[in-house]
Formats: C-alpha cells, structure tokens, sequence
C-alpha cells in the first residue's frame, strides 16, 4: 500500500490521461440537479463532490440487462460475455461495501463467472464522501469509511487529494500520476480528520442499534405491526429495490431472433417488492401481501443476507431507498427503530 | 467467452444438451421424459435433487429428477401448467432440450440406512419420491420397512400406474394408495392421503417420513404426524417455489433465509421451525 | 366499352382512416359520385372541457397519429395564446426541429409507402420489397432517421411528451443535436435517390386539373435568418391563392377562413372559403411559397417539372418531395443555429388567466387550426379544431365530379384506380377528421 | 408448417399504433416473413376473410363496430388488442364522462341528430369481446410489439409487465417528479413503456392502464406527503383512465 498525495489540477490531468487510455471511464457527474455514474468524457465532468448518485454503481457491476447465453434451436447454446475494462471513478465508501457483499455472494457457493468476470476487468477508484445527501446513514451502518475492494482510494483534504493505491492495478494507475508526492503526516491526519467527521456526520438517519444487533431484533419482531402500518402505503413498485446497491434479485428471460430460432437469454433486475416476484404456475403467490413483501426486503437487509456473508449487514446505509420511494414508507433505519421501540433488547 | 470465463471453465447458466429416448404421456397433464445427455456422461446425483430443463426461446424451469442414480439416463415428469412445460409436451423421442444441474439438498440417502422409511406423496409429489423409493428399492437390504402412501385427486390423474402396481406385488414394501374422489373403476380407498396415515404398521415415531405435495397437502400431513408422535426432525418435505436460477442468486426461491435451490427442495421439518413462510 | 360503372370502394386502403368511394354510372350517365366519410367521430373538441391547460396537447395529439406533433405544437401554441404565454427563442427554435421532423416522416411514409405502390401498379410496399430492395431500403433509412430526429426531440416518436405551454421540459444536448446533424446529412443522397425513383414512374400520374383555390399559411415578418423566416410551416398567417393582393387573415380569424359545415356524406366536417371548396397541403404550400423553398427543394421542383401554380392534386406527392428536401436542409439550418446560440435547461412559469386563444400550424397534410378557452382556473370550457384533411374534402368531391366524366370512358378499374389515387394524393388522414376512405362503385 | 395469416384491423382511433408497427422499419422485412399479413388496410389493398391472429386497433363507438369487431372475433383463433383505445379505450373515454347528446351538440351544433353521426359509450375492446392479449400504450411500444408476436409465434405466453412504471422510470435514473411536488402516474400504470414520459421530464398520464392491483387506497395519504390532492389526481386519471 502506498499513500500519495496529488493536487488538484493535477489530478484533472490524471483524470484527462485516463480518459485517453484505451479503458472505458465511468465517473460521477452531475445531471439537472442531481448526480449519476455516466461515461466520463472530460475531466471537468468529474464531480467527486457529489452526496449521493441516483442509482448506485450496482448498475455497471450488476447490469440492468446482461445477455448470459445465446441460443441456436432449443438444445445448442453458448455463453456471452460482454465484459470490457473498465474504471469506475468515484465511489463513495457505502457503495464499495456494497460491491464488495455482492463480489462474496456471486462468488461463493455456485461461481457466477458473468459477474465474477466483469468485476475482475474493473479497477474501482472509491473516493471518500465530500458532502454527505440528505438521507445518508452509513455511520449508522459502519459504511461511512471503507478499507477494502477498491484499487484506490481518493480523499479530498481541501486543495489535494490523499490517493491511496490498493492493488497492483491501483498502483499502476500511480503510473499516470507523475506529480503525485508521498503523503506527508500532516496529510495523513487530514485524511484522519476526513473519515472522523464522516463517521459523525453521514448520519441523517440514526439506528438506535448496533447494526450487528439487526439479524437478533428481527428474529423476534416477524409479526410486528409496523410490517402492516407501513405497507399499507406501499405500491409495489420497488422503486426501493432499483436503487439499492444491494439488492442484485434477478429475472431470466429469452428473446427470440425473426428467425424464431436463435435468440439471447438475459438476465435483468427483479425487484422483491413487485407483485409476482414469488408467484408461480397457476397464479399462486407465495408473498401475496404487500406487508409480506415489505417485511422480505428488510428481513434480506437485516437478516437473511447477512447470514450468508458471515453477519454482515446488507444495508449500507446511502439513503438512496428513503429518497426514492414515493409512499415515503421505505426508511430502514425508521422501521428497525420502530421494532426497537417494542423490543427487549435483552 | 472471454479469458478468464474460459480459466473457470464453468458457466453456471449454461445448459448441456440432452436427448428425449422414451416418452409417453403418465395421465392427461403429466408427460414422463427419459433423457440422455448427449456427451454420454451420466449426470451425478442424489435423490431429491432436481434440473433446470431448458428450451432456448422459450425459458427454463426447474424439474425434478424422478429417476434413481442407480439406473441410466435421467427420468422427468413434466406437468403441462404454462408456458415451457407446454412446449415441453410437444417433443417427441429424438427430440433435443438443454438440461443443467443437478441442483440442491437431497433425500437422507445415509442417514436413513436401517431405518423405517415412510414416504407420503400427493399427486405430482410421487414424482421426486420415486428417485428416493427406487434408490432404496435397489439397495433394498440396507434400509428397514418401506411404505408409500400415494394421493391422487382423481382416478385419471394417477402416475406410474403399472409401476406402482409392482410395487404392491412386493413382499418387501407396503404401498397404499387413494384417491380423492370416488370413481367406478376403484375400489381402492377413497378419501385424502391423511386417511391412510392410521394404516402404517412401521413404529411410526423411528421412522423417517418424506412427504410430498402441493402446498395445501403440507398443513394436513403435518399435523397427523404429529398426532401420531413423529418428532420433526424425522420428517422431511419436498418444497416448491418459484425459480430462475436454480444455482442461490436470483432470489426468487428465499423462504424467510433459505433458498429452495440450495437448503431445498428437500428440508428437513424441524429446520423449518423459524420459517414461517415454508408451509 | 361499357357505359355501366359501380364502383363502391368501402374503406380504401393505404390511407390512414376510413373513407368510401361511390360511383353510380348508368348508360353513361352519373347518377352517384361520392366521397364519404364513414370514421367514427371521436369528439375531441368535447373531451377536452374541464381538463387543464397543460393536459390539452397530451388529449388532442391522439387525434391523429401521423401529424400528432402538429396537433400539440398547435393546440400548445393555442393555450400559450390564450394564456398570453410567451416562449423563449430556443424553444421556438427547438420545436422548429421537432416539426420539421414530423414532415419528414410524415411525407416519406406517404409517398414512399403508400403512394409508391400505385406509380409501380402495386397493392402495398411489400411487392416492392423483392423487385426494388435498395429503392424501399433507401426510403426505410429516410424513415428511420425521421423518428429518430421525433424520438430525440419529442420523447417518443409518436404524442410527444417534451412539449407544455411556456415552453419544453427537455431540450436535447448538444451531443445529441451533433449526432442528428450527422444522420440528417447522410440523408441528404438518400432523398435525392428517392426522388429519382419517383421520377421513374413519375408518368403513371394522371394528366389532370382543376381550376383550384389553395390555402396554407404564409411568414410575412422573418422570425430568423435563413430557411425559417420563409417557406413556413410553423409561423404565420393565412393566405390563400384566391387572396388577390389581400393581406393574409391572421391564425385568430380561422373559422372566417374555414366555414365549418356538416355535410351528409360524412362525420367529418367540410369548410370551403372563397369558393364551394379549396385544397391545404403540400401543394397549397407550395403555391404559396414556392420561391422560398430551401435550394435543393427547388431542385426536386425542377426534376418533375412542379412550378407555381400548379392545378394538378397528383402533384400534392411531388410536392411533397420538395418539401422532404427542404425539410431536411432547414433543420441542418436549425441545428447549426441552436449549436451556435448553446442549449440551456429552461424554467417554465406560467400564471392562470381566464381567455381565449387560436393558433395555426401548417401539418404534413396542410393547414390546422386549433382554439381553445380556459376560465381562470385554467381549466378549458370550450375548443375547437379544425383539421387539414376537413379542408379538402369537399375539395375531393369536385375533384371527382370533373375527374369521372374525364375518364369515366377507360373502364371502371382504370376510373377507380384514378379515384383511389386522387384521394391518397391528398394524403387524407381521416382519423383525424375523424377517419377516411371506402369507396363503393353501388350496385 | 404454414405461416399464421394475420390481419389489422381499426376503430375509433388515431391509427398511431399501426404506424409503430410501420416504424419498425427494417424489421417489418422480418414481420413480414415471418407471417402472412393478408389484411392491413393503412399498408396494402388485399384484403381477407380468412386469418388466425386478428391484431385490433381503437375503441368502440358505434353500434356498426360493435357488429363489425363480433365478425372480427368469430373469425380469428387469436384477438390481440393493439393499443390503449383498444386495451382501455384510451382518450375516447373521456367522451363518457359527458352526457352523449351533450357531446354532440358541443361537436356538431345543429347537425347532432343527422343519422350519421350516432354515437355510444366508448368501450374497450374486452368491454365487448374476447380479448386474448392486450399490448398498451399510447402509442404502443414496438420492442414490445415485436417481442409479443415472436412470443405468439413460437406458443410463448407473452411477458407483459405486472408491476408500475416506477420500475423503468428509476432504472432510468430519473429523479421522481413527486420529488419537485409534481404529480405523476407511474406508481398504479402498469410498465413496460420503458417510462420515457418521466424521462422527459413529464408525468406519466397513464397510457397504459392500471397494473392489476393499484394501491388506491394510499392515494389521499401519499398525495399530502406532497402537498396534492386525489383530485389533482383524478384530474390526470381521467385522460386515459376514465370509466
Ligand atoms: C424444485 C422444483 C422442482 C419441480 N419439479 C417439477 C416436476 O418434477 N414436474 C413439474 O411438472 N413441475 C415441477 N416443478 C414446477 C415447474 O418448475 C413449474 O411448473 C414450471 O416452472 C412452470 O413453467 P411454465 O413456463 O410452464 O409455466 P408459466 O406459468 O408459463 O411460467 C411462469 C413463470 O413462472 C415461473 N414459475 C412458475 N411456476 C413455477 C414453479 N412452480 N416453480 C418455479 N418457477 C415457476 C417460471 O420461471 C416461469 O418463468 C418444480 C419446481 C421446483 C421449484
Ligand atoms: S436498503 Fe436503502 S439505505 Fe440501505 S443500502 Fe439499500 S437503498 Fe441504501
Ligand atoms: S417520476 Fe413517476 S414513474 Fe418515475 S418514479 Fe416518480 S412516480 Fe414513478
Ligand atoms: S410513462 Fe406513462 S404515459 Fe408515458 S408511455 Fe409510459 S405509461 Fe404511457
């Protein structure tokens, strides 16, 4: 691991160098008056300043649409693999948490290798949260900083970044940062001071429990009532699942060629919260209830997923689930506190 | 495929060609498929585990394997409810399809070695039973006393009619069998499966019981055996839900924190304990 | 030869809509030559009472969906007028485009798919498809790119969603304007080829006039420099070729102009103005403003010999043609412009008033008026549309009373041919109106 | 085997779906290889009694069409609903929020009673027939024409979306209109559209139709997290969503 520090001007070089590399570049930008992970074509673009993106990096990592084979007839098939190299510029520490719960779940157990591909032709450069969004709460979640999965790591200490270079590709990446000097100590403690404030700061939402505590509190609250009073409102339109960096629920689907014949099978982003998630053959519906449904996905947060990756939790806490959903019903850490409130934490 | 997919040689989604050798048609709905993989290496499996079965075009779906690891080729029995499985009955012998797995937990082939075995089947429920029955038939010492109990709603929908009627020649297995609604050609027992349940002569509460349904069959099963003392923990259910992957990342098979692809389809009972939405 | 013609085309095809053709002769005299329009009514002018002021262009573009962005820049621009809304330069500039890619498509599909067929004396595109792969190939692409440039402009191809009174709630970026720049000009050999197939068989249309008043809107004060200010399809007054020196009518005075009646042939309207009937469209426009066309639609004029003052309603299809090319060559103008001034997200404000308003656009198939009243909730209490296929049917019909006796002599195909041709050179879109075309030669 | 016959037909409405299907542009080559098209009165002259799969554009409102759809469906195996005029009766149900003479008179002044211009409620094609897929929209999407009728040619039960537009318009990266206190309705209209009315920065007005179960019920609550009203609600329902 090797700790640099870099100016800001030439970290736009570095930005516009990168951009020139035979690479995709994928960085954050500004869009009306919000913010999104887009191909990066100028190096004024970049904003690392931003609070939050509207979806999260999940939609390169995990892609909305991904072919997985291509069929000729009904028996003769053959993977696809679209993967290409690529950079992902500026993600905040809660979403490489969340990219690095996925990289466990579609590695382990059955070897996703669709996925599991793409990711290894990824280098990710996290940056540290300039401004924290109205509806962040990963110091709640213990996401607010992050010390893993990345390639490297920026940290804006004013007029310079501290860049941390991770991985063999990260400090390959060094290579394009000629003006780049070792971090002097007084550097260091900047980026200290960084990660301090926002382990305070990115915190609009406070969880009145260890997250560690969640999978407990759970387990005891299945018939809680506020699974009902919150759902109540819900539209089933997992608006809260299409943002999440966690969620990674899919459908696999065929489409068929003219020809009637040859044709791709794609995965695509499901949601749990949408009716016929669970419904089968015969229009039976095993989570028939909006409330059931509501409880799934918090119960896979807290719960379920957690134990499949060794406790942890599968909310990072970016707030993207609060802001998007309509019925203002979808605050995790509003419907963990309610269970709180009734619980004997014991 | 790129690089590094080709080091890992494997991509879960991707299903093998297989070929249709025997077809016919069990009852009205139901088709019975034996297939044979086209590479000519015989699938791994145990019983209770199932396929994904793939027509390219039109989807895939996740089909038991009804046959026993003991005999050659793979057994399916494919009920015509939608799409694929409509598609499906239109195959004849020679006929391709892709098939992948096998996928999930299995019956307790070892744990059930000399003892007691029940299997409680409704309808379709037979269809991966009879993986588990078979395998046992042909070990057959290493196993105690073997009943079935087979549930049909009608008298037309019965499966592996001349199968079970072997079965019931055998002095070394007790099969009994009803059917819901009375019919003039039966004069066998008429009423629910449960109804057969005070029947067994196995000391019901050493045995292992292996029930399979649809999901109504579940509640009433479950609670005859428990009136008759069998502990949870030797009873074993086979269950259903809606599928895509088969392989424990698209999500939709999760009851409460198991996924029926890989804890299921075969649970036992008492891991269901915490599971409200399995039964 | 016989002297016995029944002709009873009922619904004729390769129009949009629905509309008859009838023709009665016996012992060489006409005793029935109809045009009808049996479309079922829709209402619209009804539907729209009680809805709001920025729902009006969202109701009325299902009038009609070939010209539907016609139908909500017209009726947008009828609510800004009674809302005294005004709208910035780029986004009239903006909707410029976005009209101009309506015309595009619009004409292409009518000439290259479904009046085609008739020149090469075939029932539909799709026989053409094997004798003339590359010729319907070429005219697919034009197509293509004409909704490409609707889809970025009016986000979607078909009922726009960018348009609301004071202005648009998308512009397209610069990007994407660079891009369109590019596909249009690749069109440009495109529409010069299809032209020259035309051309081919340009002698299949029939030698017919008919002393024709024509009316279409005319720009006397230039809005920008360049192709906009003049041959216009967006800005202006009402002028007809029976004005004699007259000033043009302003848009506001339109139901002077058009003189709505019922007539019982159809459930479409009829208008006529200074005579029993006049023509809008391509040809209207045309006349009108011939001198104002963009160089390379000069051109096309030119290739088929189509000067001022033309009579002949078969050439509504060539001039249809010139029109693709100026089309084409205003909007590379437009973007230039826009890419020059720079795209900015705009702010739309609007404050309720209670008032009335009109306005007048020139659709693919000719004048269009629309006009509506809101209270001061901005709810509408009143409107009223008036739709370019209306404006010629009565047109249609005098057409048909000189063209039978004319032709009546080659035979009742050849006679219903020329019917059906006639009526599609008018591009009619009876759906609008309401819906268009049977003929019916009665028994 | 022998390719389908298949035949578009129209009712009241604005043809605009039959022209996404000409929009398919190079594909409809494809389209029209892949079936016999024998009756398409916008596109050709041939026409036919004889057809499996009747593609049926607009709303009903006339007795004549009643008549005429009733032959439509005794003689197609297949009745598809092309479009919102068919699937829901589109904006010509607006029209039944009046009283029908009223209407008339509002349209047609004097002439309301010439014979010619009868009118009935507007219904939607299931309103009067069997109907056995329906594809929404107003216009219809033509991703998802062409998916259908592949889908219908190879025995596959078509996929139409069963969950709101919310689903595309976030994975579009939209920020929600209610976000500005806007209206939209997107979470009861049923998806599939991929949302490109939110996308461009406008509501979604419901062209497609309810999805199975709306959530009606949050309405009143949700619109005054807002500060809206179900009527301003109702407003907007009314253009393609009307009884
Ligand atoms: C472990 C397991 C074993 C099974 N074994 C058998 C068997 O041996 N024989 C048999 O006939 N059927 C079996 N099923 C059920 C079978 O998978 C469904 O009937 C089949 O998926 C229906 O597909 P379809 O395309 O014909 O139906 P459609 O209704 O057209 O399918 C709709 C969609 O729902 C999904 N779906 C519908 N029903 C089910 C279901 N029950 N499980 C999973 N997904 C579903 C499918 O993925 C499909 O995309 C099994 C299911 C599971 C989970
Ligand atoms: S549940 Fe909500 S807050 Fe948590 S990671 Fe997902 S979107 Fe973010
Ligand atoms: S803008 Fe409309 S469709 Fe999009 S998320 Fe918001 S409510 Fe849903
Ligand atoms: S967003 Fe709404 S109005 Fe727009 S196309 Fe989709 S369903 Fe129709």
């Amino acid at each position: 691991m090797s700790v640099n520090t870099i100016s800001k001007d030439r970290f736009k070089q570095f930005v516009e160098a990168l951009i020139q590399s035979d690479q995709r570049v994928v960085g954050v930008q500004a869009r009306g008056d919000r913010f999104v992970f887009d191909d990066l074509k100028a190096a004024d673009a970049l904003r690392l300043d931003y609070d939050v993106t509207i979806l999260s990096p999940r939609k390169y990592v995990l892609p909305p649409k991904e072919p997985l084979l291509k069929f000729d007839g009904r028996a003769s098939y053959e993977s696809l693999q679209e993967s290409e190299p690529m950079v992902l510029l500026g993600v905040h520490p809660y979403d490489m948490a969340a990219i690095n719960q996925m990289d466990l779940l579609f590695s382990q157990d059955e070897y996703d290798n669709h996925y599991m591909c793409r990711r290894k032709k990824m280098t990710i450069i996290a940056c540290d949260v300039a401004t924290p969004s109205e509806n962040v709460f990963a110091a709640s979640m213990g996401t607010a900083t992050v010390d893993s999965g990345y390639d490297m790591l920026l940290t804006d200490i004013g007029d310079a970044y501290v860049v941390e270079a991770a991985t063999d590709n990260g400090k390959a990446l060094m290579n394009l940062m000629p003006d780049a000097r070792p971090a002097s100590e007084a550097d260091i403690e900047k980026r200290q001071a960084v990660w301090k404030k926002n382990e305070h700061d990115l915190n609009k939402h406070m969880l009145e429990c260890k997250p560690s505590f969640l999978p407990k509190l759970l387990e005891k609250n299945y018939d809680h009532p506020v699974w009902e009073e919150k759902a109540r409102l819900c539209y089933s339109c997992g608006s809260c699942n299409q943002v999440c960096p966690t969620c990674y629920c899919f459908d696999v689907q065929d489409e068929v060629n003219w020809d009637l014949k040859t044709g791709v099978r794609y995965r695509a982003w499901d949601g749990c919260l949408l009716q016929d998630f669970a419904t089968v053959a015969g229009d039976h519906n095993f989570r028939k209830d909006r409330a059931a449904r509501f409880r799934h996905r918090l119960y896979r947060k807290g719960k379920y997923v957690p134990g499949k990756i060794g406790g942890q939790i599968a909310c990072v806490g970016c707030g993207r689930c609060i802001t998007a959903c309509t019925a203002k019903i979808a605050n995790p850490v509003d419907v963990y506190n309610q269970l709180m409130e009734r619980t004997d934490i014991g | 495929m790129c690089e590094c997919c080709v080091q890992n040689n494997k991509d879960i989604y991707l299903p093998a060609p297989a070929t249709i050798t025997k077809r016919r048609m069990l009852n009205g709905t139901e088709l019975y498929l034996h297939l044979e993989s086209d590479s000519g290496k015989e699938m791994e499996y145990t019983p209770g585990q199932f396929v994904e079965v793939s027509l390219g075009g039109i989807g895939e779906a996740p089909i038991s394997i009804s046959s026993s690891p003991t005999q050659k080729g793979l057994e399916l029995v494919i009920r015509n409810v939608g799409t694929l499985t409509r598609a499906i009955h239109k195959l004849q012998v020679g006929d391709k399809l892709g098939v992948r797995g096998p996928y999930g937990s299995t019956y307790p082939v070892e744990q059930a070695k000399g003892k007691d075995l029940v299997f409680i089947c409704g309808g379709i429920g037979l269809v991966p039973q009879r993986s588990f029955i078979r395998y046992v038939l042909d070990h057959r010492s290493e196993y105690g006393k073997v009943t079935v109990l087979i549930g049909t709603k009608c008298y037309d929908m019965r499966l592996f009619r001349e199968e079970i009627a072997m079965w019931q020649e055998r002095k070394d297995m007790t099969v009994m069998e009803t059917i819901d609604e009375a019919h003039d050609c039966w004069d066998g027992n008429v009423g629910v499966v449960t109804t057969l349940i005070p029947k067994i002569e196995s000391d019901l509460p050493k045995s292992l019981v292996m029930v399979c349904g649809p999901p109504v069959m579940y509640k009433f099963v479950l609670m005859a055996l428990a009136e008759v003392d069998v502990p949870q923990d030797s009873i074993y259910v086979n269950l259903e839900r809606r599928m895509k992957c088969g392989v424990g990342k698209c999500g939709h098979c999760q009851i409460n924190q198991h996924y029926v692809c890989q804890d299921g389809p075969v649970f036992r009972f008492s891991d269901l304990a915490n599971v409200p939405e399995a039964i | 030869m016989s002297k016995n013609i029944n002709i009873n085309v009922h619904h004729i095809t390769r129009v949009e809509g629905h509309g008859n053709i009838v023709v009665n002769i016996t012992d060489g005299t006409i005793e029935t030559c109809q045009w009808q329009v049996p479309e079922a009514p829709r209402f619209f002018e009804a539907m729209v009472r009680g809805r709001r002021y920025d729902d009006i262009q969202t109701i009325v573009s299902r009038i009609c969906g070939i010209c539907s962005i016609s139908h909500s820049l017209v009726a947008t621009r009828a609510v800004e007028d009674a809302l005294k809304l005004e709208v910035s330069e780029q986004t009239d500039l903006v909707r410029h485009l976005m009209h101009y890619s309506e015309q595009l498509q619009s004409h292409v599909l009518h000439v290259g798919y479904l009046v085609a067929p008739d020149l090469f004396g075939e029932k539909s595109v799709v026989p053409l498809i094997p004798k003339a792969t590359d010729a319907v190939k070429t005219i697919i692409k034009a197509h293509r790119v004409a909704n490409q440039m609707s889809a970025l402009l009016c986000g979607r191809i078909t009922h726009p969603v960018t348009l609301t009174p004071g202005g648009m709630t998308r512009v397209p970026t610069e990007d994407e304007l660079r891009s369109l720049k590019k596909e249009l000009e690749a069109i440009v050999p495109d529409l010069v080829t299809i032209c020259n197939v035309v051309l081919s068989a340009a002698e299949a249309l029939p030698d017919f006039t008919r002393e024709t008043e024509y009316v279409s809107l005319k720009q006397n004060q230039p809005q920008y420099k360049g192709t906009l200010q003049e041959y216009t399809f967006y800005h202006g007054d009402i002028t007809s070729t029976d004005l004699n020196g007259k000033p043009p009518v302003p848009a506001a005075k339109w139901e002077s102009v058009a003189n709505e009646y019922v007539h019982p042939q159809s459930t479409a309207k009829w208008t006529k103005w200074h005579r029993d009937a006049y023509a809008a469209g391509a040809l209207a426009r045309f006349n009108n403003n011939a001198e104002l066309l963009s160089p390379l639609g000069k051109k096309v004029a030119e290739m088929f010999g189509l000067k001022k003052g033309c009579c002949n309603p078969y050439f509504n299809s060539i001039a249809q043609l010139a029109e693709c090319a100026h089309v084409v060559e205003g909007s590379l103008e437009v973007i230039d412009e826009l890419l020059t001034r720079g795209l900015k997200p705009e702010k739309v404000k609007v404050a309720l008033r209670a008032g009335r308003g009109h306005a007048g656009i020139e659709a693919p198939r000719g004048i269009l008026f629309h006009s509506y009243e809101f209270d001061k909730n901005g709810e509408c209490v009143w409107g009223n549309c008036c739709i370019p296929t209306n404006q010629n049917h009565a047109n249609i019909q005098l057409d048909f009373e000189k063209l039978v006796p004319q032709f009546m002599d080659e035979g009742q195909d050849a006679l219903r041919q020329k019917m059906e041709m006639l009526v599609r050179a008018y591009d009619p879109c009876i759906s609008c109106s309401t819906h268009y075309l049977d003929i019916e030669f009665v028994k | 085997m022998s390719k389908p016959r298949v035949a578009i037909f129209d009712f009241a409405c604005c043809e605009g779906c039959q022209l996404q299907i000409v929009n398919l542009e190079e594909e409809i080559i494809d389209l029209v290889g892949a079936v016999d098209v024998v009756e398409w009165r916008e596109a050709m002259s041939e026409q036919s009694h004889e057809y499996d799969i009747a593609i049926v554009e607009g709303s009903i409102t006339r007795p004549e069409d009643e008549h005429r759809l009733q032959i439509i469906r005794s003689r197609a195996k297949i009745l598809i609903a092309l479009g919102a005029c068919a699937t829901i009766g589109g904006v010509n149900k607006m029209k039944n929020n009046f009283d029908l003479n009223e209407v008339k008179r509002c349209v047609y002044g004097k002439d309301a009673e010439m014979p010619h211009l009868a009118t009935t409620t507007t219904r939607a094609l299931h309103e009067v027939v069997d109907v056995d897929f329906k594809i929404h929209g107003c216009p219809i999407n033509g991703e998802e024409f062409k998916q259908v009728v592949r889908d219908l040619l190879l025995g596959k039960k078509p996929v139409i979306p069963t969950y709101p537009v919310c689903v595309e318009c976030k994975a579009k990266e939209n920020v929600c209109r209610y976000e500005y206190d806007e209206i939209c309705l997107g979470p009861i209209i049923r998806a599939g559209c991929g949302a490109p009315c939110p996308s461009a920065g406008w509501r979604c007005f419901g062209c497609r139709g309810l999805v199975d179960n709306p959530n009606v019920d949050a309405a009143k609550e949700v619109m005054e997290k807002y500060n809206l009203t179900v009527d301003d609600l109702k407003q907007k329902m009314v253009l393609f969503n009307s009884k």
